[in-house]
């Protein structure tokens, strides 16, 4: 039983991780909450299948809708800063207008899905099919495998990209100071709407692999895994990426064994209670870093 | 062209900003006078909504324009205020006299020991333990099933009397409303030009610095946090006894959200944008009743396409006050040199 | 032709013209000063050049090519490197890091060669490599920002106030570094400074600016020289001072 | 008399030894420097004075009051206040009410007579606003009263830090660097300013590199390197002492301070 809870929690984790890696990058360039971030989870899992529908209900369909899903997310996400996020910086607007643009933004989205799709809840065809194996007590299936593989390969992936490449040292000269770093050469919008491009894939990937997962879609998934990813990045120590990775695994894991011990009703309510005591307990997150402000 | 417009719109603001108290004042009359016009069920129910979001959003200003604390929690002391009402007036049945106080102390409580723990923490940390903390009110109203009635909420409120009279008509609704926005406004207008003003404001605009002319900053903290939660109290109470029915969905961190584009919409930190900010916000739904398929999606279009094209919220970049006397400072040396102002461009 | 050429640049901000039509230019090889009192336009003026205040008329030559409203990152391209003032730095990076900054349009090699220089110039920085540079001292920062602006071996380099806090040992030195480096890698030297004696010192030529306006241009002899110039910007002695003083 | 007394005051910042055994003693009417090399410490002195830091070890008495725990706010109160060396006005107010923010200490008022705006409050208002007036217009900014502060340039927006910090009406005024992005005129005018201020009855403790405004000044100097104190006495004492001119000063630029001053 705990074991199983913690293989649970740890694949719902994998989930938030993602969701919150992409979160936490644009909180790093910009210092912005992205609250349409979440959306294109649902958007990108939606999108699968209506591609699926398209070329077919295999592997290479699936594969193909996922590629597509992810184009389509990424774009309309660099789209979104291209059109209405960098216009409002050009114009030095406060960061908080920005914020409530994309809640106008998550609006949008999430509501036209809803009048594309009906807001019943549809299946997800999982082509894999690959059954399941056990080790010791607990069950795991092969699709967790899976999600848990192509999310670690992710995660490496954008942590070398923001560690060791030029792109991602550009990342973080913006978020540390903007003029700055135009006057070093970075091209400042650029970088930005590339990492709008890259966040939202990533999150649609993992809306397709939980998805996948469940089996089913609903249209309020946008909203519940938001709120969680929101609070993982901040657990984590936000704008650190092995940090978000590790608040999206606490939170999996602590929701799941709440679920499981308690009441499935004071779940959500209880992640954030841990949260609320571990952010004024440790106002930098679990791995974020205490930097002494000079004065 | 745009120079043109750009400039008669900062004409209309300086003429607005110098007779800000005659422009209140008809707002006021047309306010009281309106229920003449609108007289349908309907309409007045509007219209007391607009009062009451425009009680949320200008408590929520002090917060988040005032003192610069987002808070994405703003609806859990509305509810708060909304459940202690309807408790108070289902179990005990107790007058409004009682109850809109309760209502305000209770969600008082709530935010200073929320505030006393946790206001310390960084303003982005803050919007998230705000954000938790609304969800765990949500999801304790939805699970304390013997005390607030779970999702089904808690229904048959009493109605509004007051020394026997029953004001729970259309009319009298709207014009309690009206009186609890006006108390509200005043309020916090008399605090914010006050010496407790201008130390809130120096803790947005530097807290270091703040501190360090001796403004206490936590204290002042605690308070606007405590006192705006105070006010989402009162308009959660009147809310209980409006509808006579209280329901967790109506307090959730989406009503939050909502909250906050009123204040951000408006025009963050300036009093008047926040109410028209609250009343368009309001009135939008109705408006878009008709499109129910698209409502939202037209919703949030509207807000986006509002934001880019005035990034600073409809009346963010004015500072009434601050045009006022700088309008009065020109006049006056224009008077007495008569000519341009060459030391105030140097 | 000169390396930078400027000509009726005009620069808003809101209602306030912070510069109001100056022609100027720096010869390649020449360090120019730009004086003027606190708040003449001097720090817009190269803002301006690099296109991080948006000049709102007037045309920008350098090297041959028009880069007026060119985006920053293709004017730096292009060679240009400024050193801001104001420390700004990259505080959550350490002090390598930043220096790394420094050469982002560079090559790995350029960087090796640069981030050298730099601890010649400035042997603290050696020191403090590895601390973030969020921690640094002001002056510190100031010199960070003075050598990584030299990281990306510019041919065109301006100065923000250099000696801005900083200690009268290591203004000595940053001065001796501007002429040195100069010299050593042909770079041509738009310089603003308060510390106006020592600036002349070592420039050519100097513009004096007042409320947007530039007043006077001159070789910096000639300036050194000026009774008007001397009695606004370069005040008395420090003994004369005490004297007023007591 | 002795008004602020340090005593082997020592802060450390993980490994790192900021300010080591510092000892300083301010007597009232005073102009005291702190001069050193870049990163010697002398900033973190004035945090550690007006309680945005906490020393490590040693004490900091003000008027027989032991300062290690106070925050910021009470520091304030009792009356020490200070400029910053990155500026750090109030970006949203006004240049008036940059400095009458600074008031606030100074003026008790019960919360029922802000809510009923009562004769005596508006008394107390006009009061703190006239008192900031007179203020802005020995700093020469009294044009400027209705323009946000960011506005300002930089060598005026210093002037307004110190009218901020001198309607805090305390008996110490800390300043960093306050001469710091000024030409050599205004530079003389700031030495001036600070010695009427001295004159009015505010005790001074300074922190600058500017030398000429040092020497010309100052009546005692504390020279700082590393965190230690190198050097202290009267002006001509640091300058020819050859550890400060090592460590500081430089041979050279003593050359061109006679050349340049």
């Amino acid at each position: 039983m705990l074991f199983q809870q913690l293989i649970n929690g740890l694949t719902i984790g994998t989930a938030y991780a993602l969701v919150t890696i992409g979160f936490t990058m644009i909180y790093g360039v910009l210092e912005l909450t992205n609250f349409a971030h979440s959306s294109y989870y649902m958007l990108g899992a939606y999108l699968c299948v209506s591609f699926m529908n398209l070329i077919g209900l295999d592997v290479l369909g699936f594969l193909l809708g996922t590629i597509g899903a992810i184009l389509v997310c990424g774009t309309i996400s660099a789209l979104t800063d291209k059109l209405a996020l960098g216009v409002i910086r050009k114009r030095g607007g406060a960061a908080i207008s920005a914020l409530l643009c994309t809640i106008g933004i998550q609006t949008v989205i999430n509501n036209a899905i809803i009048l594309g799709y009906g807001s019943e809840t549809r299946q997800f065809i999982n082509v894999f099919n690959l059954g399941r194996f056990k080790i010791g007590p607990a069950t795991v299936s092969w699709m967790q495998v899976i999600i848990a593989t192509v999310a670690i390969l992710i995660m490496l992936l954008l942590t070398f990209i923001i560690r060791r490449t030029k792109f991602g040292a550009g990342m973080r000269a913006i978020s540390q100071n903007q003029r700055a770093a135009q006057m070093m050469g970075v091209k400042v919008n650029k970088i930005i709407q590339w990492t709008f491009f890259i966040s939202a894939s990533v999150s649609a990937l993992s809306g397709v692999l939980i998805g996948m997962y469940y089996r089913t879609l609903e249209v309020n998934m946008a909203t519940v895994v938001g709120s969680k990813a929101f609070a993982a990045a901040l657990l984590g120590g936000i704008g650190e990426l092995p940090g978000a990775v590790i608040g999206g695994f606490v939170i999996g894991v602590l929701e799941s064994f709440v679920a499981g011990y308690v009441s499935s009703g004071y779940r959500d309510a209880i992640a954030f209670a841990v949260l609320i005591v571990v952010l004024v307990v440790r106002p930098q997150g679990i791995l974020g870093k205490k930097i002494h402000h000079k004065v | 062209m745009k120079k043109l417009f750009s400039k008669s719109i900062k004409r209309i603001i300086e003429k607005w900003a110098v007779n800000e108290w005659k422009v209140a004042f008809s707002c006021l009359i047309i306010a009281l006078a309106l229920p003449i016009v609108l007289n349908t069920r309907y309409l007045l129910s509007v219209m007391t909504i607009c009062c009451v979001n425009s009680i949320l959003a200008v408590s929520l200003n002090m917060l988040t324009g005032y003192l610069g604390i987002t808070s994405l929690g703003h609806a859990a002391f509305y509810g708060l205020g909304a459940y202690t009402a309807a408790i108070l007036g289902t179990r005990f049945e107790l007058n409004i006299i009682v109850t809109l106080p309760a209502g305000m102390i209770i969600a008082g409580i709530a935010a200073f020991l929320l505030g006393l723990a946790a206001i310390r923490a960084p303003s982005r940390h803050l919007a998230i333990i705000t954000l938790g903390f609304c969800e765990i009110v949500k999801i304790v109203e939805l699970n304390w099933f013997s005390f607030t009635g779970g999702a089904n909420g808690i229904h048959s409120v009493p109605r509004i009397s007051l020394l026997g009279w029953d004001l729970s008509g259309k009319y009298a609704k709207y014009y309690l409303a009206l009186f609890l926005l006006i108390l509200t406004i005043s309020t916090i207008s008399l605090i914010m030009h006050s010496k407790i003003g201008r130390a809130i404001y120096s803790i947005r605009d530097n807290e270091i610095a703040a501190e360090s002319m001796g403004v206490n900053v936590f204290s002042y903290k605690l308070f606007v946090f405590t006192f705006s939660a105070m006010f989402a109290g009162l308009a959660g109470a009147f809310y209980a006894h409006h509808f006579s029915y209280v329901s967790p969905l109506s307090f959730t961190f989406e009503q939050s959200i909502v909250l906050l584009s009123m204040v951000i919409l408006g025009g963050i930190g300036s009093m008047p944008g926040t109410i028209i900010g609250a009343i368009i916000l309001s009135l939008l739904p109705e408006l878009l009743r008709d499109f129910t398929t698209w409502r939202q999606v037209i919703y949030g279009a509207i807000i986006v396409i509002l934001m880019v094209a005035r990034p600073s919220g409809m009346l963010g970049k004015y500072n009434f006050k601050h045009i006022r006397q700088q309008v009065k400072y020109s006049k006056l040396l224009t008077k007495n040199e008569n000519k341009p102002l060459e030391k105030m461009t140097g | 032709m000169p390396l930078l050429e400027v000509s009726d640049l005009r620069v808003n901000y809101g209602a306030i013209t912070a510069v109001q039509g100056i022609d100027l230019f720096v010869e390649k090889g020449e360090i120019v000063t730009l004086l003027g009192a606190n708040g003449a336009g001097k720090s817009s003026t190269l803002s301006a050049i690099v296109n991080l205040v948006k000049p709102s008329s007037g045309k920008i030559m350098f090297d041959g090519q028009d880069i007026t409203w060119k985006p920053t990152a293709n004017i730096v391209e292009a060679g240009i490197s400024q050193a801001m003032e104001g420390r700004q730095i990259f505080p959550r990076m350490t002090t390598l890091e930043n220096l790394h900054m420094g050469g982002y349009i560079s090559t790995k090699e350029e960087i090796e060669v640069g981030i050298e220089r730099a601890y010649e110039l400035f042997p603290i920085l050696k020191e403090r490599s590895k601390q973030m540079a969020g921690t640094l001292s002001g002056g510190e920062q100031q010199m960070l920002s003075i050598a990584r602006a030299l990281i990306n071996n510019p041919k065109l380099l301006l100065l923000d106030e250099p000696s801005l806090g900083l200690a009268p040992m290591i203004i000595q030195d940053v001065f001796n570094a501007i002429v040195s480096i100069r010299d050593e890698f042909d770079t041509s030297i738009l310089l603003v400074e308060q510390n106006a004696r020592v600036a002349l010192a070592i420039s050519s030529r100097g513009y004096v600016m007042e409320k947007g306006k530039i007043v006077i241009a001159s070789t910096a002899e000639k300036l050194l020289n000026d009774e008007k110039v001397i009695h606004a910007y370069l005040g008395g002695e420090s003994k004369a001072l005490r004297e007023e003083l007591t | 008399m002795k008004i602020l007394d340090i005593s082997h005051l020592t802060i450390r910042f993980g490994g790192l030894t900021a300010v080591n055994d510092f000892d300083m003693s301010v007597s009232k009417g005073e102009i005291v420097g702190i001069i050193g090399p870049n990163g010697a410490g002398k900033t973190t002195v004035f945090n550690m004075l007006t309680g945005i830091y906490t020393p490590t070890s040693g004490t900091i008495h003000y008027r027989d009051i032991l300062l290690n725990n106070r925050q910021p706010h009470e520091i304030a109160k009792m009356g020490i206040c200070r400029t910053f060396q990155n500026i750090r006005l109030f970006d949203k107010m006004t240049v008036i009410e940059n400095v009458m923010v600074a008031s606030h200490t100074r003026t008790a008022e019960r919360f029922i007579n802000i809510l009923t705006r009562s004769k005596k409050m508006r008394k107390t208002e006009a009061a703190v606003e006239s008192n900031a007036m007179t203020l802005l217009e020995l700093v020469g900014l009294a044009d400027y009263r209705y323009e946000y502060a960011p506005s300002l340039p930089y060598g005026l927006q210093r002037k307004l830090e110190i009218a901020r910090a001198m309607a805090a009406e305390p008996e110490i005024i800390l300043l960093d660097e306050p001469a710091a992005g000024m030409n050599d005129r205004e530079t003389s005018e700031m030495a001036k300013f600070i010695l009427e201020i001295r004159d009015m009855g505010f005790t001074v403790v300074l922190i600058e590199h500017d030398m000429r405004l040092v020497m010309g000044i100052c009546d005692r100097v504390y020279v700082l390197n590393f965190g230690s104190l190198i050097a202290e006495g009267c002006c001509e004492d640091v300058k020819t002492n050859p550890a400060v001119i090592e460590a500081y000063l430089g041979k050279e630029v003593q050359l061109n301070a006679s050349t340049r001053s």
